[in-house]
């Protein structure tokens, strides 16, 4: 295991782009929130705020053919990928218009166009898939990384043993990327493993692994970065394990009665935005100007995407039992 | 008659875990966020503080772990009550139900009794999509060795798990998520129930809605609406999907001659397909028309609202197809 | 007329599996033991040597991880074999199977296509005894978004795996091991079936044997039997048990107006429960007599051979049975 | 990890002891391959010729009110354990007199008098009965530990990794004894680990490991009797991982195309039954006559076990539904 130094280089361009991102993500997800107490987005919805530098710290790090896959908590990670927000809004309301027909909602998003494989509920099962694709990518002798996000829940799953098992038997190009915010739902980092250093875990598969500080965008890319290198040259797995935090309850349902609300307002100094905004002025890459810019342009592309998914239309109930099986099989 | 009180499906349920947890220290409680959570769905909410985490224990996410733990712990003396968050989850603890909570009774020739009790919240109904709405009762009804409840009813909900916990073999209840929040009204004095028959929640006469979960308010309801227009239909709540009690309904059968069969479950092979070639096998001779299924339609759970809703019967469907049968 | 040979079932699944390398570049077989040690069942024997590991690739025992991965290669363009050992096994990688190769494609509003096919062995009938004796087609049946395939003779041995291949959708394939050994007849071209209809194995007009699987012989043997009584069943290969093929059973009933159901799954909620419901409900008023059920006895199969043999339908038990309904 | 070194110290009695329970095992083993290959015995017949010293040296370790849990490979540690070898027989004939009544075979051998739990012929599906037995033991204030053994192809299916984890957070007093015989079926370790020594995953969990070889009676004896202190101190899980190596196929239906004949043979040279009786007449606890008595009665006692069996009844038929539920619930 290695901790990453980041070089800290970075063009002002590039340091707007990635400041959008995150904000976007944020007011995105600060959105959704409201439009589902308004009762247009229902279900489950479980935001990604305080996470934002892991999506896009990695996602940046990957090329457009690279394939990702991710858990219910994935708007984030479908925006930081270039899933058009419009899309994404309109799948929650269930809308036609929506990235999966409306068919999926919030734990479900999808766009084949851009290589996002979900969108997956069942926590861990998306890892076998994700070793399988890096498998048939292997097979099919291209060059593209699979990237599967997936929470530090998620590796009590026995899945995780035998996807870490799998991809290292088999030296396919996937890199394990763990969200350790270090809450599984109510369940505390403590009460879901024995050793709480999932780090430790990769080396006993023989996988080249990494820590790294989740709440700082640019140790995040220079962290990813390194290791999409290593995967590319070597063909082989990695694991990542970002160290973040969700400011926000699990999903709308929780109550949050199993952490203080001063831990949470402790990991808020820490808000990825916040650094990196500061980060940004300090070395004079942005201006407030820009900044305030900015928020008003985000602002206004996720007005827009409320207003796309309000505008979208309802898939008319005879269609109930499209995509169960392939149309043109006619079965 | 004694006083009834009035209390959420929520209510009874965890009513019943209380009582359980009191009454018989072999008792606990196992699953995730049961504990600091407070309960997927708030059923254990405070059970926590007061029971103490021995008794009130978090698991990892490790379905197949912890819940055969719990069938180990049962084996070793203990009354586990392991909760599976929800139906969806199961799939990853089906070995560990199948191979060996069903099995070991009869692989050690009876010496092993398993009296482990599984709850899982399930149902449809919440918009939950694809992978988080299913109705897994067809699969356990067909295993031997288990016995399978569904909480159709308050009175079910304050007094399955008490009998369950009575059972030396293995009992699995399924919860109705999206009946939690529902009142109703029980004796104040209620308690365990007795898990081997089905119950007539309804009399009439003109044809047997039989169903079970989330189908019997829904019938319950649909009858109503039927009886304003002069049609008296029988309610008969399965109650119990494993060992069928088929007495109950077909005597109701023999006495309707004719039946509807109502679920939200996908209709290839489910509840009511076992019931309707009950019916063919048994009380033919007493039909006067064909047993019809009005269960799920067969796609994944979409999520909106209005395709959910299609996706499986509702009061009104029940009603139209009532209608439809008796005034064709 | 093509020129027919004469193999065992094991042959013609392996001369499938070999034409399916063949063919198709995207296609590899991957499952355990099927390389070094030539397949649990010696269906594979040989193919390592034959089209090295890359095509044919033994895996740690992982039911879920490589059963998933499968689902997964496929995604992504591969037209993977995954063998699950025995059914038995198939309850770990169910949660892969229902959650994600069944409902990816609707949960991604058709975009992804699973064109994994995904074969078992299974089958009571060599004394495993209870862990090792599963028949889940019942469940496999229930779930949308898969098709399930059951190869009930050696034509099908022959073709179904190289249709199923063909198909965009998951394709669950089940194997029954203990017709390894049986020698049968195919035309020599054999080759693709089709996989969405039932097949009439032999024609009759006074009563339908509705099965497959093992029933298929079973249920042909008895034929021939009852023929020698001058009883004149027909036999119906349901082949297909999702989708099942109504119109080929209820066209049958419509002729002989008497059913009776043969499979060696336990009873309650299986595929005869299914078949006898849509009788019930479209072919009602055909029936001169209820369709009556021949299930697997609701048991974990033991393993000694007379309770075994007593677990499932026999020839004889078919016998009888026939001569019951038909000569009360 | 920790390779545990033996003190060789032993008393002739007990040499003798142990030596008679692995010959009673290996001709045990023998016998059934005979009467298998006469159709007496049918379904799967799992040898453990070649393993004895590991449930003979793990077994001796264990108190009478310890709990055992077996695989589908079980003859011996059932024998080790003192189950009558006519009820492992007559089980195995599928006779009533059988340990399961006849009902479960070789691969499912129950006694509960001598807490002997199988006899589980799903790989891995027996590790988290196990914890759950050993929260049981601790839940009550017993003092017992649960042995669980398991072979290294077992190791790779996610129900390892989960029951490591929770014996480990739970601290619970199992013993997860695992079997390296080096194969699977005919799946070499090699194909089935990327990490093929095991005892690495031990400590990423939190959990004492030691490795010992398996072909040494007194090295197995000494390691478990560590083993089994530091759990019956401590409360904690424990892990040890046995290299051993089965002379025979895996099954009776196997091949063996995965192995040479060489190396089969390279390993007979570590015989455990050879050794160890090397070592009892160095060290003068044992005569070459008194050897050749022990044959005889060995002999006898399998053959009495063979008799006892072919005198067994068969149940009957209309038996065929019990122990499906309890009977006093009459359900
Ligand atoms: C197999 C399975 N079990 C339980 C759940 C319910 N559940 C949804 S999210 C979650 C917590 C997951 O935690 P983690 O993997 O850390 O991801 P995070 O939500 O923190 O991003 C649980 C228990 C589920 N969806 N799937
Ligand atoms: C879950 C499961 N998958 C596959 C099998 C088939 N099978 C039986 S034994 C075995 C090999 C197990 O190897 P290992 O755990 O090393 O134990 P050993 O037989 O070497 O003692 C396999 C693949 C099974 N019984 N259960
Ligand atoms: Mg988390
Ligand atoms: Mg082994």
């Amino acid at each position: 295991m290695k901790k990453t130094k980041t070089s800290k280089r970075i063009s002002k361009a590039e340091g707007k782009r990635l400041l959008h991102q995150m904000q976007l993500i944020r007011r995105f997800e600060e959105k959704s929130a409201e439009v589902y107490t308004e009762t247009k987005i229902r279900g489950f919805l479980h935001l990604y705020v305080g996470e934002e530098a892991v999506a896009v710290g990695v996602i940046q790090a990957l090329d457009e053919d690279d394939y990702i896959l991710s858990t219910y908590r994935e708007h984030g990670h479908a925006l930081a990928r270039g899933m058009d927000p419009g899309a994404i809004m309109a799948e929650m309301y269930g809308k036609v218009e929506g990235c999966a027909m409306g068919r999926g909602g919030s734990m479900h998003l999808f766009d084949k166009n851009i290589h996002f494989y979900g969108g997956n509920a069942i926590v861990g099962g998306h890892l076998p898939l994700a070793v399988g694709m890096a498998l048939a990518s292997k097979k099919q002798g291209k060059k593209n990384v699979t990237c599967c996000f997936f929470g530090e829940g998620a590796a009590a799953e026995g899945e995780f043993h035998e996807s870490m098992n799998l991809a290292a038997l088999w030296d396919v190009p996937v890199l394990f990327l763990c969200e350790n915010n270090l809450y599984a739902m109510g369940t505390a980092l403590k009460y879901t493993h024995s050793e709480q250093q999932l780090e430790k875990k990769g080396p006993t598969y023989g996988i080249e692994t990494a820590t790294v500080n989740g709440m700082d965008l640019l140790e995040v890319m220079a962290a990813t970065q390194k290791a999409v290198d290593y995967i590319r040259k070597t063909g082989k797995p990695y694991f990542l394990v970002c160290y973040t935090y969700r400011f926000r309850a699990h999903s709308m349902f929780d109550a949050e009665l199993y952490r203080d609300k001063s831990e949470v307002e402790e990991w808020k100094k820490q808000d990825p935005i916040l650094q990196f905004k500061k980060f940004l002025l300090e070395e004079q890459l942005i201006t407030d100007k820009e900044i305030a810019a900015m928020e008003v342009a985000v602002e206004k592309q996720v007005q827009e995407a409320v207003d796309f998914a309000e505008k979208g239309s309802w898939e008319p109930v005879e269609d109930l039992c499209r995509y169960v099986y392939t149309e043109t099989q006619g079965s | 008659m004694s006083k009834t009180i009035t209390l959420t499906y929520r209510e009874a349920l965890k009513t019943a875990i209380r009582e359980a947890l009191q009454k018989d220290e072999r008792v606990f409680l196992m699953g995730e966020d049961v504990g600091h959570y407070g309960g997927a769905f708030a059923v254990s909410k405070g059970l926590l503080k007061e029971f103490g985490p021995e008794r009130i224990m978090d698991v990892p996410l490790s379905e197949s772990g912890f819940t055969g733990a719990g069938i180990g712990a049962a084996l070793a003396g203990m009354r586990p009550i392991v909760e599976i968050m929800t139906v969806n989850f199961s799939l990853l603890a089906m070995d560990q139900i199948f191979n060996n909570a069903a099995t070991l009774l009869h692989m050690s020739g009876g010496q092993l009794n398993v009296p482990v009790v599984i709850r899982m919240g399930c149902g449809i109904g919440r918009q939950l999509a694809a992978q988080h709405s299913h109705s897994w009762e067809p699969f356990y009804a067909h295993v031997p060795g288990i016995n399978v409840l569904a909480v159709g009813t308050h009175e079910d909900a304050r007094g399955m798990l008490l009998s369950a916990l009575e059972s030396p073999d293995p009992v699995i209840i399924f919860e109705y998520t999206s009946m939690l929040n529902l009142e109703g009204d029980i004796p104040e004095n209620a308690g365990a129930v007795d898990i081997r028959k089905a119950k007539i929640r309804r009399e009439g006469k003109d044809l047997s809605l039989i169903t079970y979960g989330t189908g019997v308010y829904k019938s319950l309801e649909a009858a109503e609406i039927l009886e304003r227009e002069g049609i008296d239909v029988e309610v008969v709540d399965l109650r119990v999907l494993r060992p069928l009690d088929e007495e109950t309904f077909l005597a109701s059968v023999a006495k309707t001659h004719r039946a509807l069969l109502v679920e939200d479950a996908w209709r290839s092979v489910s509840i009511s397909s076992e019931v309707s070639a009950r019916i063919m096998e048994k009380a033919f001779f007493e039909l006067d028309l064909p047993v019809e299924r009005l269960c799920g339609v067969e796609v994944p759970i979409p999520y909106p609202k209005h395709l959910e809703d299609a996706s499986v019967p509702q009061v009104q469907d029940i009603v139209d197809r009532v209608r439809k049968i008796l005034r064709p």
